[in-house]
């Protein structure tokens, strides 16, 4: 592989996430790098502060459950179609880990403003809901630019230490194609680093390629790349593949006690091996 | 609701809410809210234009996540579908959980966008299918998103109309309280009352909702059931089902 | 044409645009709509307040030397290899025209600002530039995230009434394929309304192909459609054609006096008809 | 300069200042950065990483316009390059216009990207060929971005260094002024005061800003000339031939 992003196994890419890491991760059908995932359980990466691009579902549950999440920061955490996370719910309910409850716009503003090195983001709404009142880390401040009253919610931007997902499609020299996944780009443009798993490594640049260019995360961006086919499965990958409801039903009747949990866990993620 | 399901009834009081509106937008997780997007558009010979998530035909969002949050503030959409673990009489969602924060008995996902798009886009139709004192309340446990505002907040928009599985209630912003528009057909006044831990304005007697003309059911049968199961296969299949 | 996006001429394209807009226009080689502009200044459109995003050339000088143009607002207007832009430097010299000076990545950030709904955007650097001191709708804040004093400059959002550009490809439900162009696409977010010249029209659904969804504007924010064979012509497309740098000599020689300027326009512009 | 041209040599001097950067980016209407940029990505062996405004093969910048801001603010861009209209001893550059404004005698194109990027990129190369009084002059009539802040402005960079066609000059933070570093070969210390209309520090005898060595003139012959034609090909062709 030319250019920055180095080539390497996946248990290597999940080497690279320290315990204590913000790790910014995409919602459902984005691209979730659910191999790269199942490689930092089986590492027990510990106390992540996992952000939720706005949303997660089966990736944070399962990080959830197997212990390697200190806080989860969200729009929301949900198996939608196949229900509640128990993982998420139980760990909530029991103080296990902290929620730090967040609106889907306010995780993009955030992070948008620290892709373009703003201090903080101005966000509309929100004021007066609990949400706004249990984050200490947001400011309620009079709209500069107003005659009148206008008070403005403020965030501060969002830095994630690492960016993780997964995408179709990477060229040799390190350019990961993510398509209309703007989350994606957001995420990787936001964070100190990102680490990403791909379908495959092509040997063209798509760079080049005016139909993919517009699609496409720079290598710049990208510090390490794994090459992981189906490595969002169970859940699906744009344009490759479908979710498997079959294994989301599986999992999420499996989850709804710890012992159930434990039991999909050692067969699923500990005993396995992930083809890398 | 005699020869029709009760998910066509409600899909078609949902598109009958959407009412005159140009743009409609409909969020994760939300099959029925999106049936009665596309039946809006397909009755409305294309005046309609429905947003869905997790559709590349129907969005189309060219930014995907953040292109949703970006047209509400840019005043683009019209109306948008919320839900609520509890709802309350001041139009309240509670999407977060019941008891007490952050340690609640029992943790909903999370509030989602609402706590922005509530303020954001002119009419919110709240749909919760459940009619039950446990999600009608008298206040909620956790405030995703207010019901209204103190002035001075720019504000747009907020809650428009309920509806259940037994009636439909319309929000008054004036009085910040919801009234009863029409119970159901199956369902009376009584279960209606029972069923609500809120109190709301009431007439003496309501109307039934109206259930759907012919034609709409002829459209959720064919073009509506072909264009959601893009995004929601299964609950074309086994509940848009001919 | 299905969808909202009206198809219509490039004159009626042109009639849209009222005098006085606050009208926003890309860079050069990002799509300029030269025909459209040149049907603009056949229409003698009056005291447009031009948005440069974030500079332009031969549109903007050509537009401010027909008359066309009460305030431009702009990171710079210049024909680069081919010298000082002589309609803007007259216009900006005499006092003909308002330069409303700015700073390239202030322009993206308030359009982006306009973009996401937010009031405001914060931005870095420029405190203690001239560029700040002359603008009096920008303000210094002091950074309620920070804890030390940190004062951090404050731009109001800008709303173009009408975005203006010219791009390869459209399809037939007014989806407009920009490729990689990112400013276009803020302008059509950040906008009112966005009129389009294209190079063609194509039978097919844009947003369905994931190759170019990334790099489609949904037809939701085009209001209005005209087809332009050239239309960026003498500048260039990305991936149609190249600048015809005889012709911008040529302009650029012409221009250097109001003579020679008029009698460019009356022989390239008003006795010309664009075919449309 | 025996044996080179003139425009060979500058960019020889701004690769040489581009020194250990990993990341240089070079802004519109800019051949000879652009040149320098290319140079030492090959004479590094692909260590420096340009970034090329106007190329799509060796940004990318896939966000087009504003990623090069957006990069910068990242923190992921080392260098950029700057030129000014004029150019003053406390580095600050004027890209506006002479005289009054907002009516000057002279207007220049604008401010470009220069009152952020002097902020928000570490170390900023300024280079205009033309030495003279014009150029380099006492004040600038207007500050387009400023060479200095006070405290507490967060500011993460500013001027680095003076390429002129006569000499390279240091600036001194610390100092709020420049130093000559060399003189170009062919030109006289008398020269570089006479055309400077700033007052800069000044060693007795500067030492002769040096010639490339034999193999950059190959890689500005060979690979620099083909890639920077993608963007500047005219320039390619006529200044940087064989």
């Amino acid at each position: 592989m030319t250019g920055p992003a180095s080539l390497i196994a996946l248990d290597a890419l999940a080497e690279r996430i320290p315990d204590g890491a913000l790790l910014a991760v995409p919602k459902d059908e984005s691209g979730v790098a659910m191999a790269a995932s199942r490689a930092l359980v089986r590492r027990a990466v510990k106390e992540l502060h996992l952000l939720c691009v706005p949303t997660s579902g089966m990736q944070a549950d399962m990080l959830i459950g197997a212990g390697c999440v200190g806080t989860v920061e969200c729009g929301a955490v949900s198996l939608d179609e196949f229900g509640y996370a128990p993982c998420f719910r139980r760990a909530a309910e029991t103080g296990a880990i902290r929620v730090l409850d967040s609106t889907c716009p306010a995780i993009y503003a955030a992070l948008q403003a620290s892709e373009k090195g703003q201090p903080f983001a101005p966000l509309r709404g929100v004021i007066g809901s609990d949400v706004q009142r249990h984050r200490a880390d947001w400011k309620v401040i009079q709209n500069p630019m107003a005659e009148g009253e206008d008070p403005v919610l403020i965030l501060p931007a969002i830095r994630p230490d690492i960016a993780l997902f997964h995408a179709p499609l990477a060229d040799v020299h390190g350019n990961v194609w993510v398509g209309n996944r703007r989350e994606l780009v957001i995420m990787a443009h936001a964070a100190a680093a990102t680490l990403a798993t791909v379908e495959e490594i092509a040997d063209i640049n798509l760079a080049a390629d005016e139909r993919y260019a517009a699609g496409t995360i720079s290598a710049l961006y990208v510090d390490a790349l794994a090459e992981a086919e189906g490595g969002a499965r169970p859940l699906g990958l744009h344009g490759r593949y479908g979710r498997d409801d079959g294994a989301l039903r599986a999992y999420a009747e499996a989850a709804r006690s710890e012992d159930g949990f434990q039991s999909w866990l050692d067969r699923h993620v500990l005993s396995g091996r992930e083809a890398a | 609701m005699a020869g029709i399901s009760r998910d066509a009834f409600l899909i078609a009081a949902l598109a009958r809410l959407i009412g005159d509106a140009r743009s409609v937008a409909v969020g994760a997780g939300s099959p029925i809210p999106a049936a009665a997007a596309l039946l809006a558009e397909e009755a409305s010979g294309g005046r309609v234009r429905p947003m869905i998530l997790g559709s590349s035909l129907c969005g189309p969002f060219n930014d995907n996540g953040p292109e949703l949050f970006d047209r509400a503030g840019q005043g683009r959409i019209d109306v948008f579908f919320l839900g609520g673990g509890q709802i309350d009489g001041a139009g309240n969602i509670n999407l977060v959980g019941t008891g007490p924060y952050p340690k609640p008995e029992t943790r909903f996902p999370g509030s989602f966008g609402s706590a922005y798009l509530y303020f954001m886009v002119p009419r919110v139709i709240l749909f919760r299918e459940e009619h039950s004192r446990r999600v009608l309340v008298p206040k909620v446990d956790f405030i995703s998103a207010p019901g209204a505002s103190d002035v001075p907040l720019e504000r747009r928009g907020g809650p428009d109309a309920l509806l259940t599985g037994k009636a439909l209630f319309r929000f008054s912003g004036a009085r910040r309280r919801f009234g009863l528009e029409s119970v159901h057909p199956g369902a009376t006044m009584d279960e209606v009352r029972a069923g609500c831990g809120f109190e709301f304005d009431c007439p003496d007697a309501a109307p039934e909702t109206p259930a759907p003309p012919v034609e709409w059911l002829a459209l959720m049968n064919g073009p509506v059931r072909r264009r959601v199961a893009e995004v929601y296969p299964a609950f074309a299949e086994t509940r848009l089902g001919a």
